[in-house]
């Protein structure tokens, strides 16, 4: 991997051959080649495995809740919108715990980045399984195999109108990096869920397994415009599994709309205890 | 003089619209104003009523009596007929009522017959039933035409005039048919800029005179006004108003928000704030500055919606998992509510913690005229690091350790600097460790910022001499009440002290046992059923009181109640 | 209406011309109709003005938090099966503060009927904007008129894997009846989202408005298996809106696939303490 | 004998299996054991241990010094040598060892070679540390063979025969090589059927012998393993484990559930808890019973996930907005686990609240071996009404009031009658109210069960003499460490006594002033940074104790730890 200004040196908490070891190169390559420096990004994470990703390099960091992130994000961003925001986090954290916030950050379409590391299981606490587990992956918890219907996330976020949804993988960092540039680039939430392998807790959904069934969309002509077909794509899963920008529509990012919003940063602008007189005639 | 005017009546039906319109024009007219309001958790029906005291010294509390009814219904002239003093009278519609029957002090006029003839719609009730309060009194016209112009001109023109005969033709009604038989009358005096205002509205008054630029909420009763009034004003004070999709994300955002150099704030009530308690510690743990509102009413879970009660001291006190600093402001009128509002951003800045104003419904929704605030010497305190912090800075680091547990706080992005914290125990330049020494390190850290924090407190106020034989102890919302009962006893010739408390953490220890040593009798008044702040007392200071009056039906305190229980 | 044994004779909290009042009726015509009694069906429901529901109407009644009438319905459901369980709320309450616990239970396909109160509006706490709430209305919160994309929750939960879901119309009893007694019949998770005018904070969405606009699928030859038309179908929103079942397909419900569940209901089991005997041998 | 084992390595190197099959082994050898643990939020790398104390007699506490290291990798060595007492030996792995030199009381064995030679996989260096710290110590092999032959010979048959084979190979690679220059030697005595069980697996079987059948929770560090615990019993038990989708959903499940006539519990640790307290309200208002264990760890927010701390009494005292009755079990072993937990059902379903269980990571980890548990006298009490209670009942009123302040509880679907309740506010029969009288009667009967809870509330133990010179104070998981302290000065002719509380609200404030009478010196000690235990008892009682003594690392006390702060 070429240097970025992103990196920095420290020991990981992963396990050696963890997918989250090639997820960090792909953001840091990602924001390095948009041409952004560490103190204009922010990274907004939850608690898991994945959520320690911004620890391990140099950039703002809020690491707040498990399930929260994109909350922070969301505030971060309304007040200093000229920092590049990514909320980042595993699938427990965002497709379980923080799942509603997921479901209205897609309507509120602020510009923010949501990249999910889905290892289909609970890492850090120790291998349940989570909203993509597939059904019949045992767990100590799940004793006889997951009976609940996994989640498809992209096809929930096209549900709600999201404007940028990809896939990825963590076995090809030049395309995971390709995804989290077009992602940041797009105005709008842009939401890549990223493959990874779990080698300690997902036995089923290996390396092995998610690289032989990975295909490319964007090498078959795909066109992510259309969404119908981005709404039965989304559902791929088994022997073929699609890769690449599911859907991209351009729609009004939040801040584009609301009129407070525009002009200076809010956290720019002037303020004075004064100019509250200006509000006593009401009362009067 | 003092004279309270009751408008009763069922959801909807405009009570709230009167007693706005009635409570403004004797402000206008030099007359002190209290008002209060009792709702039901539905839009439609029920029974409502607000109360407007007028008097002619300052007044604090809503009083136990009533001398003019305005009945909007039947049921209120059932529910408050007796609480009529003396010379006092009715207000009602003959054609809508069934059982209200004719005589002295009943004064039958045909609101909504004048509304229909005059304005040509029922809405113009309001109008009338001002109108003929005014008439019954003998009280100047004017200043309500003048008020109606003010409301309509611009936002409705063609309201105006109708609402304009429509009060004048209640007016009328009321001066020619029942003026004589009414024994009270005034006049509007000499006009005094006082502002009408509710404890919402000072709250939401006192975040934009701190600058605040985020606030994020849930629609969540008693707090909702906070959120209604601060939306209405986005543009104008560059604060941009987020409904969240609940409350979780509500704090969470408004963290986001703060981090990232906002000034931010959240309100809600006990349900909505359950929901907020591990935002609450992570506000702790990152050092976050966060201000949040809790709007108390009964609970417990969903409890009694739009009624008051003061149940959630303790909670807030410890809400939150894990060990942290906070400051709890419990404000006790509109100008407490105002000028520690904006104080509470200073705070939460200087020392990056979360900083609670519990207030409730009954302070939410009281109005009283107050003098404008004074914004002379109210300054926005942001307490960022300075260039001097960061001269010999190679790597910031956000949670370095110092003498005051305060460390220097950046803005990202507003410098080549990268400012990481975390939810996990961190190390000083906000990375996750498991270093058990640095673990005690954060944690002294945080807590040193108590000792600050103690020297800041607001000590509580002391009214009345220090040498008492009775004490009356309170904080928040029954600060007026207790207030009233103090005056009255002491006119008496009693000799009773005041002792409020505006802030209630860190607790003002130190003042509170010298205050006890020269009072003989000391009583707790609280709206719980348990008797919080006693409990807190004995916990912080080992002292004890001699009662505790305790009430806990939804409704504030009166100041006959408080007398009765006493029993002087 | 005919009087069936729900009936229950209580004043209303709600407003004259509410769209709750006709609601009411359906759901009780439905539940006599199959044949059920008040102490056989459960009503969990959550705050808001629909959520008072239950109050008006004799039958079991958990009425829990805002946001959280899935949950409990859940839980009572598993425990104690014999019971018909509904979970009923508003669009608030369901689709906003509680919308991690729809989503989850859809995957979770419990037999239980979610019935939504949809007046695309808060109505207890005054008028705010809903996730229903159209793009531009307008509110005292959102002065400038939502921003964010109106959600079309029949979508969202059709890409969850919801296997029944209908709209219905507060403007027409029978239609209402019949969707609930449908829904109640579906084995697994049932959703019906409820149009209804709020009359005091909707001045959008009137009965007029809902009036002119819906129109009935099943008059229109619809096929509720095809689930790529279902979601197409689920997005029309506008100058038609279609009402019935919109996408109805069997799938295993929880309580068929987990082993503890089959049998007797949980709670009539036995239990002694004295069984615990069997397991020191696993410490020893 | 008193002797103790520290087995270090990395995350996923195996610790926990090795410390579980010599914990067992001396278990069955007739030995006290106690052993605990301590690891890092990570799944692999890292630092953790595990220790085993082994001795004659019953021991509750971990011991400062150790005799034998077992590391399995460097930094074990470097960071516990010094722990070692004279005599103590080191046993490693020379060829994954770069730093460790060879020498006096250092044990090298091939580990890794041995478990590929014998087992062909790195896997089954567990068996061969277990055998190598048997041959260093002349024990017997046959326990452990029988250990591997229990553990596999169903499980999994084929990795048998590779274990035993590489347990062979240590035991008789120590034994040939290093058997005599290890003074420490001990053998088998008679079997002792005792149970080697941690604090959280005796709740989990407190829960099973409580007939809890219904379990919802989401998973959380140090809760879970009481989740996968009962998952694993689901079939036999007739216990239905469901992982919710967040903690908000798991208490609104069991609420429902529990409604709906289940025994249900819940188990999280603070964050999570913090998301349950709106629902934890619910339940006080609904009078559902529910039983709601909290494993603490040190906050706040995420803090350190793995390590403990008593930093949420107060919190949970607290938790929820508005007023009601709770009660808070604080177990100190895991007998005390089992058996409060056991009764916590009985207690929730009595009085229709919800019941806490507040443990810590150090308490849900820790083993010791323990005679089993006396379930003789263990009954299921639902507490639900009776035929007698319903005679004369034609509507039936889930919330009747009642002296007791209990109503009669019916299971819904179970008679003809419906059962009705809710969060707001509400009448007799469970359907919401406004009407204020009411509201106070209800508060009223909530808060009168408080008289029976009181009266059945778990006295605080007193071990030693009433009359004593120094009363060391605690609650919850420092039970065992206070009491090796009480039990060494006693031994040295000092005396002391311990007071332990298992429950600690209602407080049991009558027997504490008792004992407060006849104790000289009193200190307290807790696992946190504030004492809340000593801010609590204040608060009830007005004492204050004369020292408190601390401890907010993430670790537990040790013996010397207290020992040293006593300054005796
Ligand atoms: C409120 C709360 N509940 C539970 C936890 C415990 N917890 C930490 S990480 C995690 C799940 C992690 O799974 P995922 O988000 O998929 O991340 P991964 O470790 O797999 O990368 C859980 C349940 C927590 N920290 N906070
Ligand atoms: C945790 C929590 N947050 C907020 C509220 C306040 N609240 C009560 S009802 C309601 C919204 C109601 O809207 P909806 O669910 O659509 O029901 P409607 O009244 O429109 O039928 C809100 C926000 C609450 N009770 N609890
Ligand atoms: S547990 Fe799984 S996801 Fe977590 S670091 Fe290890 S391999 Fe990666
Ligand atoms: S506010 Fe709206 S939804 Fe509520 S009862 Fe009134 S009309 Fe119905
Ligand atoms: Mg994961
Ligand atoms: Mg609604």
């Amino acid at each position: 991997m070429k240097p970025t200004p992103f990196d920095y040196k420290v020991a990981t908490a992963w396990c050696p051959g963890c997918g989250n070891f090639s997820i960090l190169p792909a953001v840091k390559t990602a924001l390095s080649d948009l041409g952004l420096k560490p103190h204009q990004v922010l990274i907004c994470s939850g608690i898991g495995q994945a959520a320690k990703l911004p620890h391990y390099m140099r950039c703002n960091t809020f690491n707040g809740l498990h399930g929260r992130s994109i909350p922070p994000a969301t505030g971060a961003k309304l007040v200093n919108p000229e920092l590049a925001v990514i909320a980042e986090s595993g699938d427990g954290d965002i497709y379980g715990e923080g799942g509603n916030h997921l479901i209205h950050a897609i309507r509120r379409n602020i510009d923010i980045t949501v990249i999910v590391h889905n290892n289909q299981v609970y890492g850090l606490t120790k291998g349940q399984a989570s909203p993509t587990s597939e059904i019949g992956f045992a767990t100590k918890v799940q004793t006889e195999g997951v009976k609940t219907a996994m989640m498809t996330p992209l096809t929930m976020a096209l549900s709600l109108g999201a404007g940028f949804l990809a896939r990825s993988f963590s076995g090809d960092i030049p395309h995971m990096s390709l995804m989290i540039r077009e992602a940041i680039k797009h105005r709008g939430i842009s939401i890549i869920d990223v493959l990874m392998p779990c080698v300690i807790f997902n036995k089923l959904n290996t390396f092995q397994w998610y690289k032989s069934r990975v295909y490319k969309l964007e090498e078959n002509g795909w066109d992510p415009t259309d969404k119908l077909a981005a709404y039965e794509k989304s559902m791929e899963w088994g022997d073929k599994i699609p890769l690449g920008i599911l859907y991209r529509k351009e729609r009004p990012a939040y801040e584009d709309l609301v009129s407070v919003l525009q002009g200076k940063p809010l956290i720019d602008r002037d303020y004075s205890p004064q100019k509250v007189q200006e509000l006593f005639g009401e009362f009067i | 003089m003092d004279f309270s005017i009751k408008i009763g009546g069922q959801a909807g039906q405009g009570m709230q619209t009167i007693g706005a319109i009635l409570s403004k024009i004797f402000s206008r007219g030099g007359y002190h104003i209290f008002s209060n309001q009792d709702y039901q958790s539905r839009i439609r029906g029920g029974h409502n009523f607000y109360q407007i005291r007028i008097a002619a010294a300052p007044v604090s509390a809503p009083d136990d009596q009533i001398d003019l009814l305005l009945a909007l219904d039947d049921l209120s002239i059932t529910e408050h007929e007796f609480e009529l003093r003396n010379g006092g009278g009715i207000i009602y519609d003959g054609s809508k009522s069934k059982s209200a029957k004719e005589g002295s002090g009943r004064f039958n006029i045909p609101l909504e017959k004048l509304a229909l003839t005059e304005g040509g719609k029922k809405v113009f009730v309001n109008s009338v039933a001002s109108g003929a309060a005014l008439g019954l009194l003998n009280y100047d016209i004017s200043p309500l035409e003048t008020l109606l112009y003010e409301s309509f001109s611009k936002k409705k023109p063609e309201m105006l005039e109708s609402n304009i005969k429509a009060a004048r033709a209640g007016y009328r009604f009321a001066q020619d048919n029942y003026s004589q038989q009414f024994a009270h009358k005034f006049k509007p005096g000499p006009a005094v800029p006082r502002m009408v205002i509710n404890g919402n509205e000072a709250i939401a008054l006192g975040a934009l005179a701190a600058g605040c630029n985020f606030f994020a909420a849930y629609p969540m009763t008693p707090s909702t006004s906070i959120l209604v009034y601060l939306a209405g004003k986005q543009a104008q004070f560059n604060i941009m108003v987020e409904q969240a999709e609940d409350e979780i994300a509500a704090l969470n955002m408004i963290l986001g928000a703060s981090y990232a150099g906002a000034r931010a704030m959240t309100a809600t009530s006990g349900g909505g704030f359950s929901l907020m308690v591990e935002a609450l510690s992570l506000a702790g743990i990152t050092e976050t500055p966060a201000v949040i509102v809790l709007a108390q009413r009964p609970g417990p879970a969903t409890g009694l919606p739009t009624r008051t009660e003061q149940g959630e001291l303790l909670f807030v006190l410890h809400a939150g998992h894990g060990e942290f600093a906070r400051a709890i402001f419990t404000p006790g009128s509109s100008e407490e509510a105002f000028y520690l509002t904006q104080k509470a951003f200073n705070l939460a800045d200087k020392y990056q913690i979360p900083v609670l104003i519990l207030t409730d419904q009954y302070l939410a929704d009281i109005y009283r005229n107050i003098e404008p605030f004074d914004l002379s010497s109210l300054a926005i305190d942001r307490h960022l690091a300075t260039e001097e912090d960061l001269k010999d800075v190679r790597e910031y680091k956000r949670h370095q350790l110092t003498p005051s547990g305060i460390s220097p706080r950046l803005i990202p992005g507003r410098t080549e600097h990268v400012v990481v914290t975390d939810s996990d125990e961190h190390t000083e330049d906000g990375h996750l460790t498991e270093d058990l020494d640095v673990r005690v390190k954060m944690v002294d850290k945080r807590s040193r910022k108590y000792q600050g924090l103690a020297g800041a407190v607001i000590p509580p106020v002391l009214d009345g001499p220090a040498e008492t034989d009775l004490l009356l102890i309170g904080w928040g919302s029954t600060y007026g009440v207790i207030k009233e009962v103090t005056q009255k006893l002491n006119a008496e010739g009693k000799r009773v002290s005041q002792l409020h408390f505006p802030q209630l953490w860190p607790f003002p220890s130190e003042r509170v046992v010298e205050i006890f040593k020269s009072a003989t009798r000391k009583v707790i008044i609280e709206n719980n059923s348990t008797g919080q702040l006693a409990w807190l007392l004995r916990a912080e200071t080992g002292l004890t009181v001699d009662e505790k009056i305790l009430k806990y039906d939804g409704r504030p305190f009166t100041v006959n109640y408080i007398r009765g229980a006493l029993k002087l």
